[in-house]
């Protein structure tokens, strides 16, 4: 008897003898005996709980994060505080450990906590409908091309080089399941290239994919850029960071069709990925091609208001193969979690640190800029989040800093090849003056030192 | 049946919109620090929002009584008994929470690298190791968000590996009894579902199957299966519908959902399954979170290898200068990505917590109660009014989970199992699984796992009694059901014909 | 008034012993790893227990959820209005559970050397200093585990503090309104109580003080005073106060129960008090816990100085080479300990955390706002109804609280004050204080503080109106009361009579 | 408006213009001009709850606990594993933040809770009678004394020179409030004086305290010492550690009429010595004596099982002056800790705890008695610590053991002057065998480098 079960060995004689047998093996012999694994597994034994804390502390131990490192890390999850209500509330039995709201009655906390969040979503992006959430940022992508092109019964999608790396690769991975064709345009001085945009979609492009701030957290011209893919009747899908949403003009302000992205900033820990979850709005046309959960609002038998699953005849266990989306259990927790954030920053809060991370990244930039040996990849205007380029190899210049207890940024030469030494920075409000400062002087030592080649 | 409202039913539910006042707030930042230019300074005034989002403006002891309460108007898997068959509703250890909420894990950024993430690489490639081991597969990928994740990425392999060969395949079988994400991702991966029927012992019906395979064997990319089944059956043909799989060329796909049922005892790989999703969130402990998060990994065998998502985690050996573990990208072969970054670590520990605390022989354990508890559960039910009015589907031993069929009691008692369901939620269980499998009439699915007591399987087993002794003296008690609820039956209807999605401002 | 069961009451009170079943389990413990002798041969046989303890056995899925239930059986300030008098119920930051719970706080051993939990000290010695200046009174002992602690303290300190000087003193003064643990706390500190009565606006009566300390100046130790009072009134007098017991040779101590009204707004040093007792677990948001932990600090002049407790934190300057933090033991004076190590730290981060938060202007506008959501409601509560049935007891603007009698109710609609709280229990309140203080009979004291909002207030109000409207029309209702609540009236007689106060196995 | 209140200046206006003043002011003018504070407080500003967790953080960074060392530490309070279910459940609203139960129709939870702990106790001591718990054990004996006075009508304790250095200090403390004299009885051999202690028991004594394990981890041979006290009809007090009594014999079937101690091995953390809880135990003739909360069962009005406080007229909130104890806030959210702890140990579980503890400390301390420069500070029966004297200055070894990572246990040198160089080793069932061994290596090292002069 593990100590999570409780059959004790009378437990035990009574069940068998209602069952009728004499040993559970007989209920296992429906296994045909070639199947049956005759040994033991291959694993150690089970150990006491303060044996596994004391273990999986001590691979913890291994791992530089934020709270060891300073982090000037992002690439679309940030360090950003998570204020004490968020654990408080998601923690409690009632949110942690129901399944998904299938029984609306006995439900009603979570399915209204899902309404508020999709609440809050078509507020931040501006589309009137959002649903309960998905996976993650970059599956949230491929999804919006799955509901494009249903849309449009076209199969082509036109993919801005400033949506983040892991959305272009997702996407392109989804697509072989699609039959579809991904096009990428370049950007231009750190934006989309608009010319190149318009050039690249047509009559049978079923959307057109930005991302503003974009991957280089340069801010887009989302409007101007969504022009070609209204001329040629695709749906314009706009993935954005929404802590910036309360600064920038939303998506929905700017003709998007489907405003979506990566939910991490908004009250969930950084994880190494994840659990987060992604968000996904749309306008009033799309809703019966939305995939994942939505919360409806109606009432029940004596006309109290309530909650439930709405638009299900979308879902995969009603519509089997004809439904809009496989997805099943999702984020919900994660979601929560944002929605108690959002509601702890609050109208006011969530402007407030809009402006600050716009300000604080401003003088960072300006700061960095002025490094000998650094110069920005871009003069196009970012929000909380830029890159910049450096006149040594990047990850020899990052090893120098992280010796030095910083994380200064994501290397840009993996992904993009043609910034062989640039630099992502990202800016929250966990990063003060004095640290932006210090990242200042040591990744400017660090430069100096690389380019005379001292050793590290 | 009393009818007087329950103090919870009293209160209305309000949004937390709808207790906002302006200039409440919870927050306070940090003073700017540096220069604050007015914005269009900065960014272009076009470029910026006009009016903040109506956010509500509340202060913190509002907020927090607010999703307290909230809290308290859902049932959860620590309040009682929740036989929701094919969810593995299995206790959720506390453990799990506090090393996964540990700064080193939690405030660790996916983009760090490798070399300065050694302890999360290694707790990823240990969870492979155990994983691999458990499902009887070579390799596994954690990456799938989830089991409908996995299924996706399942059929993409599926996809690769044959496109590797030269073939290009259309078909996907997969029986009638399968669950719905299964026809769902065939579609989204761009074949066509063809449906095998079931036998007599809730298995598949081995002469459909190779109809179905004859029809054009070429055709066939992969059949899926979950195994027990959805029925909780264990398909005594495995072997022989792999060999006819494998010898049509197509691959043979575990839908893992039900591994609770033979941990330690019975391996997908073993059973000639080529891939297999594993649902962390089931079999695992991650906690349901009420729509998740979850994860489902997939292992798989050696052929299927080559293709799978990037990126990989590796251990490297540095030729005795100790172990390291990195990020394996340079995969030529791999379908990809499937999502950001690695995967749902938060749940990776949680899960190599469990299977730490277990070990192999507890996880064994574990499995064996589950049987043990769904088998003594049917028997329960096979006594009394439930022998007659709620038959099993397939008289035979089950294993970690069994479905009964309403038919009878909708028929001599005019009960539907949603009444049924929704008249249990008045004794304080949550309801099995309702209408599904399909193939069953008015279904009802239970899965009661290994972590429940046999009170609680006694106390499930005289409700369902009381209810059906109750309903042949007056059906319309439990066709008004339920009376104790925080709201009552709800409109489904009206929320999809004229949905109301977001609080109007 | 519905009579039906809640679902709630419906399930009888099960003790976790009830729940238990030979040979259930939850802990699994290490593997021994030594040497594993009959314990006979490590210690002998007649020091050894023969059988253990009969605790419960239980697996860990079934104490969850019973603890959870259990919990679900409690009103808490998470769940709504708790205007409970003299018990400063403000909201509760999580905030200050996180910091609490860091490893370096949670888990930093007590015998540390000092040298060794320079942060823990350090931080001991920003509260105290923080206190020091909240008080106005230059030194502070965090030793005391309570306010009642505290007060114990005090008068061994007062007692100290006359013998070094030669004199022995017997008499502590304490007015008719104040707090149970005054006279007790003086009744073991070895003194003897002299009740001071209390004059028409609420105040000491000046009088009678002068009388009581005139008939033996000499044998006058200690005046102890709650300023806001028990009515939650300043007492206007105070200096004068002061003045008198100075004179007599006594020493002024000051309950800090009410400090929650003058933070940053008037100092009890300021006020010619000597010795000041906080309740961190009232004003410096400590949660209550259903009855602890919080922490009684004492804030004392430069006269009680050398008699404090031991140890007591302190910063060393080190000439220059950056200050040090340390225990100090070598007091001579000193009192002693008055408990084991250094009191109540835990408590001490949250309070510290809470302090940081709100900063001094936080501090002076949480008092602010107490004292305005105090007079609010009770201009409220003098609208309507309750300004007959329920008159203020003394009608002045109060400062955080105030009292109300219930008189009037009693004797026209027969409704006593306890009725009244427990009819409020149905409203989802909890009721304020009752019967206290002593001098106002059927009393009701009602302290809001700065954590409400005003739509709380106004809820309350229309509470008692509604209870009112309903008592005139039939009393029997109120006197009846609670029916909503998990259990409704108990017999608090039959406990005490013939007490049953662990379960017998 | 702070962040925890709500009066935006609408609601000022509203509720201002409801009391009838125009301003706050006015509502603080009953304090007299002179005594208010006509300056702010020297306080810092507000800040924002990052900047609070960075600066406390920050401090906690600055001391040694015993995750970053091995902590051979006790002297009353132990780094034992505290199961997770402990925090999950006490950090539930429900029983974080209400207040002490007045008001038992709304307080069930913890009114249970606190009866469930009560009968945990008093398995554990063998005596029938529990409270809910008081501060912690040092004030806990000096509450026995108190109720031991109003029982014999006597003023004079006898107690053991093994009782904890807080427990005698504290007890000193509190008797000059009671007018009591306290007598000291000396050790031999590491346990009490048997052949002191009863000459020093005569017709005047109130009760006699004894500590089991005694402070130098000691069993006392309770039973025999106690029958002085029996003799001259003195109660017989006697203090234990609760994670002892699944082995040793409880003080209940040795004839203690109370038994109490410090709390924290159950269910609570180190917290650099608080909050934890002291639990107190005695006798059927006792129950009216009892200092503290008490909670008992009974029925409401249509007969359901509840639960209240009991015996309330013992209390000062009734009883004033004349109240068995001045006590109201207690520990109520420690004890439940413990009651979670114990529930999660259970009844086998407690009893392994026990026998792991006794022979662990057995192995450890063979291990460090053969180390060179180690010895045996006395040869009694112990059960979870024990006490060693060192060859060399015990500070300096101490110090030496820290650099390492160990602390090495608690020095007697200062409460003990008598074992100038004596150290206190406690085990608990985190301290490994590997552990064991180590200190075994570091302390003999120190030990050796002390003696040879080496600087440290
Ligand atoms: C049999 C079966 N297959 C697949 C799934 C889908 O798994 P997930 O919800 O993790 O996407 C489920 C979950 O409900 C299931 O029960
Ligand atoms: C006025 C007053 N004095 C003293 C006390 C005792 O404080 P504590 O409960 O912290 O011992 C209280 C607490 O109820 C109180 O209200």
């Amino acid at each position: 008897m593990s100590r999570y079960t409780s059959a004790t060995p009378e437990d035990r004689a009574e069940m068998l003898a209602a069952i009728g047998v004499d040993s559970v093996e007989e209920l296992f012999a429906q296994i045909p005996e070639s199947l049956r694994l005759d040994r033991p597994l291959a694993l150690p034994g089970g150990i006491s709980e303060a044996e596994v804390f004391e273990r999986l502390a001590a691979l913890a131990e291994r791992n530089e994060d934020a709270e060891r490192q300073v982090c000037f890390v992002g690439a679309g999850m940030y360090d950003h505080y998570v204020p004490a209500i968020v654990d408080a509330i998601t923690q409690r039995s009632e949110f942690l450990t129901p399944y998904t709201p299938y029984q609306p009655e006995i439900s009603q906390g979570g399915l209204q906590a899902m309404f508020e969040f999709q609440t809050a979503m078509s507020e931040l992006t501006g589309l009137p409908v959002s649903n309960a959430g998905l996976y993650e940022g970059p599956s949230s992508v491929a999804s919006a091309a799955y509901l494009a092109m249903a849309a449009t019964k076209r199969s082509r999608f036109v993919v801005s080089r400033g949506l983040h790396p892991h959305s272009r690769e997702t996407l392109a991975t989804y697509s072989v399941g699609y039959g579809a064709e991904v096009v990428e345009v370049g950007l231009d001085g750190g934006v989309t290239d608009a010319a190149a945009l318009s050039a690249a979609v047509d009559g049978e492009t079923a959307a057109v994919f930005l991302q503003s701030p974009n991957f280089l957290g340069a801010v887009e011209r989302v409007e101007e850029l969504g022009a070609a893919a209204k001329e040629h009747g695709a749906l314009l899908v706009v993935a954005c960071d929404p802590m910036t949403l309360g600064v920038l003009k939303p998506p929905g302000e700017q003709g998007a069709d489907i405003a979506l992205g990566e939910g991490q900033p908004l009250g969930n820990r950084l994880d190494f990925g994840g659990p987060s979850f992604g968000f996904f709005c749309a306008t009033e046309e799309q809703i019966r091609r939305m995939p994942g959960r939505i919360a409806g609002e109606t009432d029940d038998v004596d006309g109290r208001r309530g909650f439930v699953l709405a638009l299900q005849t979308r879902e995969q266990h009603i519509r089997r193969e004809k439904a809009t989306h496989n997805i099943c259990t999702a984020q919900a927790l994660n979601a929560l979690g944002a929605m108690i954030h959002l509601a702890w920053l609050g109208r006011q809060g969530f402007r407030e640190l809009g402006e600050l991370l716009v300000r604080r990244t401003a003088y960072a930039r300006e700061r960095l800029a002025a490094v000998e040996g650094v110069e920005l990849l871009h003069e196009a205007p970012v929000a909380r989040e830029f890159a910049i380029r450096l006149d040594a190899p990047a990850d020899r210049v990052l090893d120098r800093c992280a010796e030095r207890g910083i994380a200064a940024g994501y290397p840009l030469g993996r992904e993009y090849p043609e910034f062989g030494d640039g630099l992502l920075v990202a800016i929250t409000e966990r990063r003060t003056r004095a640290q932006i400062d210090e990242l200042a002087e040591v990744l400017g030592a660090a430069v100096a030192a690389e380019r005379q080649g001292v050793a590290a | 049946m009393a009818m007087t409202e329950t103090p919870m039913q009293a209160e209305r539910a309000e949004t937390i919109y709808e207790k906002s006042k302006p200039g409440r707030r919870a927050a306070v930042l940090p003073a700017a620090e540096v220069p604050e230019p007015p914005l269009v300074e900065l960014i272009p005034a076009e470029l910026l929002r006009d009016e903040p989002p109506r956010l509500p403006e509340i202060a913190e002891p509002e907020i927090v009584r607010h999703y307290n309460r909230l809290s308290r108007r859902n049932f959860d898997l620590d309040s009682g008994f929740y036989p929701l068959g094919s969810c593995t509703m299995k206790h959720n250890p506390r453990l799990n929470e506090r090393v996964a909420a540990l700064p080193g894990h939690a405030r660790l950024h996916p983009a760090q690298d490798p070399k300065r993430a050694q302890g999360a690489l290694e707790l990823m490639w240990l969870l492979q190791e155990s994983l691999s081991e458990i499902c009887g597969l070579p390799h596994v990928s954690l990456q799938p968000s989830a089991g409908s994740h996995g299924e996706l990425a399942g059929l993409l392999l599926t996809r690769a590996y044959h496109a590797d060969r030269g073939e290009t395949r259309t078909k996907v079988l997969a029986p009638d009894t399968s669950h719905g994400t299964n026809p769902a991702s065939v579609t989204m991966a761009g074949y066509e579902v063809v449906k095998v029927a079931t036998n007599e012992r809730g298995g598949v019906e081995m002469d459909d199957l190779r109809a179905k395979i004859d029809e054009d064997p070429g055709q066939v990319a992969c059949l899926m299966l979950t195994n027990p089944n959805t029925l909780g059956l264990f398909d005594e043909n495995i072997a022989e519908i792999a060999a006819l799989i494998h010898e049509a060329g197509g691959t043979l796909y575990y839908d893992g959902a039900n591994l609770n049922a033979v941990m330690g005892h019975s391996r997908p790989g073993d059973m000639g399954f080529d891939i297999v999703h594993v649902n962390l969130h089931k079999s695992f402990s991650q906690p349901h979170g009420g729509g998740g998060p979850g994860a489902g990994p997939i292992a798989v065998s050696e052929r299927i290898e080559p293709f799978l998502p990037r990126p990989q985690v590796v251990r490297r050996d540095n030729n005795g200068h100790g172990p390291s573990f990195d990020l394996d990208l340079d995969r030529p072969k791999s379908i990809g990505r499937l999502r950001g970054f690695q995967g749902n670590f938060g749940v990776f520990v949680r899960s190599y917590a469990y299977i730490l605390s277990l070990g192999g022989d507890g996880l064994a354990e574990a499995s064996e109660t589950a049987v043990l508890n769904a088998n003594y559960l049917k028997a329960r039910l096979a006594e009394g009014r439930a022998a007659k009015r709620l038959p099993v589907a397939f008289d035979r031993h089950c294993m970690h989970e069994f479905v009964l069929s309403g038919k009878p009691m909708k028929r001599e008692l005019g009960l539907a199992t949603l009444d049924l369901a929704k008249r249990l939620l008045d004794f304080g269980f949550h309801p099995p699984t309702v209408y599904f499998p399909l193939l069953v009439e008015e279904a009802l699915m239970i899965e009661p796992t290994e972590t429940e007591t046999k009170e609680s399987l006694d106390g499930f087993a005289e409700a369902i009694e009381a209810i059906l002794v109750e309903a042949e003296d007056d059906p319309e008690v439990a066709k008004q059901a339920p009376y104790t609820t925080p709201v009552r039956r709800l409109d489904e209807v009206k929320a999809t014909r004229k949905p109301v999605v977001r609080q109007p401002l």
